[in-house]
C-alpha cells in the first residue's frame, strides 16, 4: 500500500500505456507563469488562436510566480488525462520535477518561454525567445545608442532594472550587460542594479532615489528585465528633469513604449526589442498538437523570431498597440 | 481573632489622579469588613491593588503575617487572596464551567477532563448554595448580568481561600442570588476566611458587616464597628456611615412632591415577543414609572422592545410625545427611529451596552445630542463643552478633565456618564435600566433629585430597578413583571416591599387581582 | 428561576435527533459543506473527470501546504492574534531545507535545519509581540520582511539545490500509504494533532480563553505571555514543515516562489472557516473544510478551463456567496458589522 | 465634590507648558516624528542629498498613491472594519479612467467614470457586509479577487490608453503648485478632509463611537449600516482617485502592476500610525507620518544603494524597532498581546 513516489513508468501501468489514438477532441494545456502580464496575455491569445485553427481544445491557467502552485496545476492536468502539456515555470528550477511528473504519466510536456532541464540535466523540448539572447540584443542596442551618442563615461550611469529574486530576469539584465560592453567597447560606465516588483510606479519611486544619489550625471543609459521597468524608469528621469536626449533607454516588450511612439511624443524610449507572445503560444500548440497526432517526439528547439523596434518601425514589425 | 491581612501606608497614583494615598487597612480572620466611600473614593484600586493587579506606588502588604510582594494578580491567588472585580470579565465562546475553572481546569498529562470539570462545576455549585443558577453547558456570550457576576463570584472560591474581597456584588443580583451570596459570605466567615465587602448600598451593610472602613478621596478616614459581635444586630447609624463617607449630613433621599401626572406619552398594548408577552400600561407626562420584578422577569426586554431594538412580534407602541391628545402608532426598527420620536434609553450594562471606553468623557456624553451641536455637521466645540460641563457638575462626575478616557474613571462615575448622556438629550420618555448601579448614597441622592426635577418639567420617566426602596421611593406608579407577564400596578401609596415581592413572585392569582385589573380597566378607560 | 435553569439542561439533553447531529456537525460546518457539495456538484456536472480519484488527489496535494498554514494560523487567530509572516517562514525554510540538504547530502539534517529555522523565527516573532510590546499584525508584516529578505540573501534570491533525487523528498513529494498521497497525510497528521491540542488538552482549552478575553485568562494566572510566544514557536515550526514539503514539491528551495500570499490564504480559511479574528472562536475542522472548499474551486475552474480573469471574478463572488448563504442560516439581525 | 469636579477641571488648562505641547502633538505621532527624525539622519549622514529638496518631493510623489489609501483604510479601520480590496479598486479604476479617456478624449470623462466606479465597488463592499452579514475581511478579499478580475477583463489584461499627451494628466503626474507636486497636494487635501471629517463633524464622531462599541453606537441613535456602507463608498471613491493618479504617474491604465500589495501597505501604514485594529482609535496624521516613514525609508535604501534584499530586511527590523521605540515609552505593562 506504501508508495515511494519513485515508481517508475512502467509501474504505473495504465498512464503509461500509450495513448489509443484519440478519436475525441484533443486537449492542451498551457500553463503560464504571470497569467496576467501583457505578453503572456498574448500568448494565451495566440494559443486560443492557434488551438481554435487546429481543432484543439485548449486550457490556460495562470500560476502567477507561485512554483508550488504550478505543480499543483501540472498534477490537475495530469489528472484530467490532457493530451498535451506546455508550460511557463515561475522557476526554472522545478524542472525535474516538472518533466518527471509529465514523463510519468506519459504526457508530451514542452516548455515554453523559460527552459527546463531534468535531473539528468537533459533539456526539455522548447518554444520561445532565449533570455540571454534577449538580453543581448537589448545590451547590443543601447552600446550603439550610447556609442552614437558621444557621451562620456563619466557622466554616463547605467540603470538595469529588474526583479533580482527572478532568474529570468536576471538572465536578461546579465546578457544585456555583457552585450552592452561589446557593443560599446566602453567598460568604465558604473551600472546600477535596480531592485524593483516589476512594475512602473516602484521603478519611478526607486529611480527618484537614484537620482538623489547621483547628482551631476548627465547621461542615462537605461534597460530592464520588461517594459514596465525601462518605461517607469525614463518617466522617472524625465520627470526629475533629465532631457530625453540624455536618455538612451531600451524597453524590452514593447508594449508599453509603443504608447510614446505612437503618442508621437520624443522620449528617452529609444527602442525596444519586441517579442511577439502571440507567436511563441501559437507554435507551443503548433508542435503540440502534431507531435501528439503524429506520435512523434518533440522537436527539442523552436525558437521564435524577435524584432529591435523604434519610433519609426514599430508598426511594421507587428506591435499592437492598445 | 487573628489579623488576616494588613494594607500599611498604601500609595497609587494615576498620571493626574492620586487614586489612594497612604491607606492603612486591616482585617481579621472571620471578619467582614465594609469598604465604603463616594464613588472614586480608591475601593476598586485597594482591592486591585490586593489582587497583585495594580502595583503600589508605596506601601505594604502583610497576610497572614508575612509581607508580601504581588507582582501579579496569579501569586495573590496562589497566596490565597481572592477579589472580585466590579466588573465581571467572561470569556464568550467558552461554557460557563469552563470560565469557572479558568486557569485551574482539571487535567492529567495536560489532557483536560472534560467530564470531572462539569462534574466538579455541579458539585462545587451545590457547596456554595448556588445549584440550579447556572447551566454548566451555557456559553459565556450567552450569559445574563447576573450570571456573569455569578460566574466571577464562583471562579474566585476556586481554591484555598484565606483572604477575599467583594467589589459590588449584588449590584447586578436579585434578591433570591444575593441571599445566596450572603448565606455563603457567613459560611466563608466562619469558616474563618477574612472579607472585605464593597458596596454602596447600607442595607447590605448593615445585614452582614462587622466592621465598617471608609475612604474618602483615596484617604483612609476611619472605621466603626457594626455590631458588637457577629450576628448581633447593627449598632451603628446610617447617618453616621454616610457622613464618614461625604463629609457631611446628606439631605432627604427622595424629594417628591406629588403633582398631577399629564396627559399619556406612551400606552402599551399587549406587547408580546419572545421574551414579554401581552404587556399593556401607559406612562405620562412628569410621571416616574417604577418597573419592578426579580432578574429575568423581562423587563431590560421590555425596555429593549419600547427602544426600538428588538422587534416586537405583536401589540402595539402608542405614542403622543407632544401632548397632542392624540395616541399615534410607533413602528420601530431601531433605536435611532426611538431617539427620534423622543424616547431615551439608558442601558443597564454600561460597558458593554453604553460606553465608549476609550473615548472621552465628552465623546460618551455628548454622542446622543450630536444632532443637535452641529452646524452644517460640523461639531460646535464651545457649545458641547459648555453643554458637557453643565452634566458632569450636576452629576458629579469626578474626572479630572473632560478628555479624559471614560475607562480610566472609577465604575460609579462610568455609570454617571451614561446618565449624563440621555439627561443632555432631554427626551420625551427616558427609560433608566438600573440607573444608580453603582453609584454611591450621596450621588444616588442627587440622581433621585434630577429625576424628581426631569418629571417636574413634565418629562415622563420609566424606571426599572432591583433596588425595592429605591423604585418605591421614586416612583409614582410601580408595574410588577413576572415572567414577561405584567403582573401587577400598585400606587405609590398602594406600595411596600412585600407587595412587590409578592407580585414579582408570580403571586398576582393570590395578592390584589381586583387591583391589578381595576387598574388594567382604568388605562383601557384612557385610551 | 432555579426551575427554569433546571428545565432549560434538561431540555437540552432531550434535543431531538436531526439537531443533535447538527451539534455535532456545527452550524458552522454544515454550511461550509453545503457549499462545497454545491460548488463539486457545479463542476461535476460539467466535467465529470472532476470526480475522477486523481484528480481528488489532485486537489489534496494542492491544498496540504496552504491547509497546514491555515491550520496553525487558526491557533494563532483563536489565541487573538494573526501571523502573516507564515508565508516568508515558509519560503526561507525552504530555502534553508535545501541547501543544508545541498551541503551535507542528508534529507534528515535538511528537515531538522529547517524546524530549527522556523521555530527560531516564530520565537522571534513571539518575543518581539510580547516584550517589545508591537501589534501582533504589524509584528508580523515586519518579520514578513525580514524573513523574505534574510531568505533572499542566503540564496541570493534564486532556487536552491535539487532534493528530486533523494528517496525521502521524492517519498513526500509523490509517495503514498494506503493510497493516499503523503501529503495529504501530513497535512491530516497535523490537523488532528493541532485539533486534540485545541480541544482536548488544558492547552488548547487555555488558548481560547486568552483570546477570548485576555483579562480573564491574566487574573485566572494562565501564563499569557508564554502561551503567545508558543503559538507563534507553533506557527514557525509548522510554516517550517510546510517549508519541507514545498521544497520536496518544487524539487528545490524556494525562498519566494510557491509561499509569497500563503498568509492571506491561511488567513482567509480561518476566516471563512468561522474563526473570529478577534480572538477565542475558531476551530480546524472547519479551517480545513474551508481550505478544502477553496482548492475545489480553484481546482475545478482549471479543470473547466476557465479563463484566469474570470476565475478571479468567480473565486471572488463564489466566495462571498458562500458566506453570505452561511450567515442567512443563522438569522442574524442585519445591523452593524458581521464577526 | 462639585467644586472639586470643576477644580479638577480646571486644573486641566494649567497644565504645563511642554505638557500642552506634547498633547497637542500626541504622543503616538511624537514617537512617529522621532523615529522619522532618527531615520532621517542616519541616511542624511551617509548622503547630504538625501536633503536635497528634489529628493524630498520625490519622497512626497512616491508616497502619494499609498498615502491616499493609507488615510482612507484609517477611516474604515476606526469604524472597526478594513478594505482589503482597496489596491484592487486602484487597478480597476486605473484602467478604467485610462480606457473611457481613449475612447473619448476627455481626461475628466475618464475620472468621472473612475470615480463612479469606485463609488460602485465601495457600495458593493458595504453592501455585501452589511447586508449579507459578511465579516469585512473575508469580503473584501472576496472583491480583492472579482475587481481585479473585472479590471483584468476590461483590459484584456493589457495595459491601457496612453495619457501622457493628455495636459491634465500631465499636470497630474508632473505638475507642481507653488513648486509642490501636484501628487502631494492631492494627497494632503484628501488627507486633510478626512482629518476634518473625523475630528470636526458629528459624521467623525461617530466612526469613532461605532468602532469603539458598536452596540452602545446602535443604543445612542446611530445608524451603523449607514456608516458602514458609507466608509466603504468613501474607500471606494479614494481609490479611485488613487486609480486616476496611477494612470497619471504611468501613463497608462495598468490592471494590475503598481496596485497590486497597496492593501497591505494601507494597513501596515494604519496600524504603525496608531489605529487600533479593533476600531475606535487612530488618526489620519500620524497614519500620514507613518506612510512617510515608510517611504523614507525605502527612498533613503535606494538612495544608499543598499541591495532589495538587504532591504527587506532592514525595512522589517526598522518597522519593528520604530514600533517598540513608541511602545516603550507608553510604558505599558508587558503581559498578553499589545493593541
Ligand atoms: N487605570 C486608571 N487610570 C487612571 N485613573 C484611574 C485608573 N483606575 C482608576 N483611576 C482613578 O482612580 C480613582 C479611584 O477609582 P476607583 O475605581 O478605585 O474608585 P471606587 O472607589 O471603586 O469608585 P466606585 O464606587 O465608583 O466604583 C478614580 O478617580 C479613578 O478615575
Ligand atoms: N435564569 C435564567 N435562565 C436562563 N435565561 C435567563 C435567566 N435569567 C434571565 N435570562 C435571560 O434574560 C431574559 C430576560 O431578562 P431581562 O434582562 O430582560 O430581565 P430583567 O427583568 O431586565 O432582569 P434584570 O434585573 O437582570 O435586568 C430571559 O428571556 C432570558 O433570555
Ligand atoms: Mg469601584
Ligand atoms: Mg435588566
Amino acid at each position: 500500500a506504501c508508495k515511494s513516489g519513485k515508481e517508475t513508468p512502467t509501474e504505473n501501468a495504465a498512464a503509461a500505456q500509450p495513448q489509443p489514438a484519440k478519436s475525441g477532441k484533443r486537449t492542451i494545456a498551457y500553463i503560464q507563469k504571470q497569467g496576467d502580464q501583457q505578453y503572456f496575455v498574448d500568448q494565451a491569445a495566440g494559443a486560443q488562436a492557434e488551438a481554435a485553427k487546429l481543432g484543439v481544445e485548449l486550457k490556460v491557467s495562470n500560476v502567477a510566480l507561485d512554483s508550488n502552485l504550478a505543480v499543483s496545476t501540472l498534477e490537475t492536468m495530469i489528472a484530467q488525462k490532457v493530451d498535451g502539456i506546455a508550460i511557463v515555470v515561475p522557476d526554472q528550477l522545478i524542472g525535474p520535477q516538472v518533466i518527471d511528473r509529465a514523463k510519468q504519466a506519459g504526457i508530451p510536456l514542452i516548455a515554453s518561454d523559460d527552459g527546463i532541464l531534468d535531473a539528468q540535466k537533459n533539456a526539455a523540448p522548447f518554444v520561445g525567445f532565449d533570455g540571454t539572447a534577449m538580453g543581448t540584443e537589448v545590451g547590443t542596442k543601447a552600446g550603439q545608442l550610447y556609442k552614437a551618442s558621444g557621451w562620456k563615461a563619466a557622466e554616463t550611469r547605467i540603470i538595469s532594472a529588474s526583479k533580482q529574486d527572478l532568474s529570468v530576469c536576471q538572465d536578461r539584465v546579465n546578457g544585456a550587460k555583457k552585450a552592452f560592453l561589446e557593443a560599446s567597447g566602453e567598460t568604465g560606465i558604473k551600472v546600477i542594479d535596480l531592485g524593483t516588483n516589476n512594475s512602473p510606479t516602484d521603478a519611478q519611486d526607486k529611480t527618484a532615489g537614484v537620482m538623489t544619489a547621483n547628482r551631476g550625471v548627465k547621461h542615462w543609459v537605461v534597460w530592464g528585465c520588461n517594459d514596465e521597468n525601462v518605461s517607469g524608469v525614463v518617466n522617472a528621469l524625465q520627470n526629475g528633469n533629465v532631457d530625453q536626449k540624455d536618455i538612451a533607454g531600451v524597453g524590452l516588450g514593447a508594449y508599453l513604449a509603443c504608447k510614446d511612439w505612437k503618442a508621437g511624443k520624443t522620449t528617452g524610449m529609444k527602442a525596444a526589442l519586441f517579442i511577439d507572445g502571440k507567436d511563441v503560444g501559437a507554435a507551443a500548440v503548433k508542435v503540440l498538437s502534431e507531435a501528439i497526432q503524429n506520435k512523434t517526439p518533440l522537436p527539442p528547439k523552436t525558437i521564435a523570431k524577435t524584432h529591435m523596434v523604434d519610433s519609426t518601425n514599430w508598426e511594421q514589425a507587428g506591435v499592437k498597440c492598445m | 481573632m487573628t489579623t488576616a491581612l494588613q494594607l500599611s501606608g498604601v500609595s497609587k497614583g494615576f498620571s493626574g489622579v492620586q487614586a489612594l494615598s497612604d491607606v492603612s487597612i486591616e482585617c481579621q480572620a472571620g471578619e467582614v469588613l465594609a469598604l465604603m466611600g463616594e464613588n472614586g473614593a480608591g475601593k476598586s484600586t485597594l482591592l486591585k491593588v490586593l489582587s497583585g493587579d495594580h502595583q503600589p506606588d508605596t506601601g505594604r502588604i502583610v497576610v497572614g503575617g508575612t509581607p508580601r510582594v504581588f507582582r501579579t494578580p496569579a501569586e495573590a491567588h496562589k497566596a490565597g487572596v481572592r477579589v472580585i472585580y466590579q466588573e465581571p470579565e467572561i470569556i464568550p465562546h467558552v461554557s460557563v464551567a469552563e470560565n469557572v475553572y479558568v486557569g485551574a481546569l482539571p487535567h492529567r498529562f495536560h489532557w483536560f477532563d472534560r467530564k470531572g470539570l462539569i462534574k466538579r462545576f455541579r458539585a462545587d455549585l451545590e457547596r456554595f448554595g448556588f445549584s440550579g443558577m447556572l447551566d454548566a453547558e451555557m456559553l459565556g456570550n450567552q450569559l445574563s448580568a447576573a450570571h456573569r457576576q455569578l460566574v466571577e463570584i464562583l471562579r474566585a472560591l476556586v481554591g484555598e481561600v484565606k483572604i477575599i474581597a467583594f467589589d459590588e456584588p449584588t449590584s447586578s443580583l436579585s434578591g433570591e442570588e444575593t441571599d445566596v451570596l450572603f448565606a455563603l459570605i457567613e459560611r466563608l466567615r466562619q469558616s474563618g476566611v477574612a472579607i472585605i465587602y464593597v458596596s454602596h448600598r447600607m442595607q447590605e451593610i448593615m445585614r452582614i458587616a462587622d466592621r465598617v472602613a471608609v475612604l474618602r478621596d483615596g484617604k483612609y478616614v476611619g472605621d466603626r464597628k457594626v455590631r458588637e459581635k457577629p450576628g448581633a444586630p447593627a449598632t451603628l447609624s446610617e447617618d453616621d456611615v454616610v457622613r464618614m463617607m461625604v463629609g457631611r449630613d446628606l439631605s432627604a433621599m427622595y424629594v417628591r412632591e406629588t403633582h398631577e401626572p399629564g396627559h399619556i406619552v406612551l400606552s402599551l398594548d399587549k406587547i408580546t415577543n419572545e421574551d414579554v408577552h401581552g404587556v399593556s400600561f401607559d406612562v405620562r407626562a412628569g410621571e416616574i414609572v417604577g418597573l419592578a420584578g426579580l432578574v429575568g422577569a423581562g423587563r431590560t426586554e421590555l425596555a429593549q422592545a419600547i427602544f426600538g431594538d428588538t422587534p416586537i412580534q405583536s401589540g402595539r407602541i402608542l405614542w403622543d410625545g407632544e401632548g397632542e391628545g392624540k395616541l399615534r402608532e410607533l413602528h420601530l426598527r431601531s433605536p435611532r427611529d426611538a431617539i427620534r420620536a423622543g424616547i431615551g434609553l439608558a442601558p443597564e450594562e454600561r460597558k458593554t451596552q453604553a460606553l465608549l471606553m476609550r473615548r472621552s468623557v465628552r465623546d460618551n456624553t455628548s454622542l446622543a445630542v450630536l444632532e443637535h451641536l452641529r452646524r452644517f455637521r460640523f461639531i460646535r466645540g464651545d457649545e458641547e463643552r459648555d453643554l458637557v460641563r453643565k452634566f458632569v457638575s450636576k452629576l458629579r462626575v469626578r474626572t479630572p478633565s473632560l478628555e479624559r478616557e471614560v475607562r480610566t474613571l472609577s465604575g460609579g462615575n462610568q455609570q454617571k456618564v451614561v446618565l449624563a448622556r440621555w439627561l443632555a438629550r432631554r427626551p420625551k420618555l427616558l427609560i433608566l435600566d438600573e440607573p444608580t448601579r453603582g453609584v454611591d448614597v450621596g450621588v444616588k441622592a442627587e440622581i433621585y433629585a434630577i429625576i424628581a426635577e426631569l418629571a417636574r418639567e413634565g418629562i415622563a420617566v420609566l424606571v426599572i430597578s432591583s433596588d425595592l426602596p429605591e423604585v418605591i421611593g421614586l416612583s409614582d406608579r410601580i408595574v410588577v413583571m413576572h415572567c414577561g407577564h405584567v403582573t401587577g400596578q400598585l400606587t405609590r401609596a398602594e406600595a411596600t416591599e412585600e407587595r412587590i415581592m409578592a407580585l414579582a413572585m408570580a403571586g398576582y392569582l393570590q395578592q390584589a387581582p381586583e387591583k391589578a385589573s381595576k387598574t388594567e380597566q382604568m388605562m383601557e378607560g384612557a385610551q | 428561576m432555579t426551575q427554569s435553569a433546571a428545565e432549560a439542561i434538561h431540555v437540552q439533553d432531550e434535543r431531538s435527533l436531526p439537531r443533535r447531529v447538527l451539534d455535532a456537525v456545527g452550524a458552522q460546518n454544515l454550511s461550509l459543506l453545503m457549499a462545497l457539495a454545491a460548488v463539486v456538484t457545479i463542476i461535476g456536472v460539467q466535467d465529470p473527470n472532476f470526480f475522477s480519484p486523481s484528480n481528488m488527489l489532485a486537489i489534496g496535494t494542492a491544498v496540504a501546504i496552504a491547509g497546514l498554514l491555515a491550520a496553525v494560523q487558526t491557533v494563532v487567530v483563536i489565541l487573538g492574534a494573526l501571523d502573516i509572516s507564515v508565508g516568508s517562514m515558509t519560503g526561507f525554510t525552504s530555502v534553508i531545507c535545501a541547501m543544508v540538504f545541498t551541503a551535507t547530502g542528508s534529507a534528515s539534517l535538511g528537515v531538522v535545519a529547517a524546524l530549527g529555522i522556523g521555530l527560531f523565527c516564530g520565537l522571534i516573532n513571539g518575543a518581539t509581540i510580547v516584550y517589545g510590546r508591537v501589534n501582533p499584525v504589524i509584528a508580523t508584516l515586519a518579520t514578513l520582511a525580514t524573513f523574505k529578505g534574510l531568505a533572499q540573501l542566503v540564496s541570493g534570491g534564486r532556487a536552491q539545490g535539487y532534493t528530486g533525487g533523494d528517496d525521502f523528498f521524492i517519498f513526500l513529494a509523490r509517495g503514498s500509504i494506503a493510497a493516499i498521497p503523503t501529503l495529504i497525510w501530513v497535512l491530516v497528521l497535523i490537523a488532528a494533532a493541532l485539533h486534540v491540542l485545541l480541544k482536548y488538552t488544558d492547552i488548547g482549552r487555555n488558548i481560547y480563553a486568552v483570546g477570548g478575553n485576555d483579562v480573564a485568562a491574566r487574573l485566572a494566572g494562565i501564563a499569557i505571555n508564554k502561551y503567545v510566544v508558543g503559538a507563534y514557536a507553533l506557527s514557525g515550526a509548522v510554516a517550517a514543515i510546510a517549508g519541507v514539503l514545498l521544497t520536496a514539491r518544487t524539487g528545490s528551495g524556494q525562498p519566494v516562489s510557491g509561499s509569497e500570499g500563503l498568509e492571506l490564504e491561511s488567513i482567509t480559511a480561518a476566516a471563512l472557516g468561522g474563526c473570529d479574528l478577534r480572538g477565542g472562536k475558531g476551530a480546524i475542522p472547519s479551517t480545513l473544510l474551508a481550505i478544502l472548499l477553496l482548492g475545489v474551486l480553484s481546482n475545478g475552474m482549471t479543470v473547466l478551463g476557465v479563463n484566469p480573469f474570470w476565475q478571479n471574478v468567480a473565486k471572488g463572488a463564489l466566495l462571498a456567496i458562500a458566506v453570505i448563504i452561511q450567515q442567512k442560516r443563522s438569522g442574524e439581525r442585519a445591523v452593524g458589522l458581521p464577526r
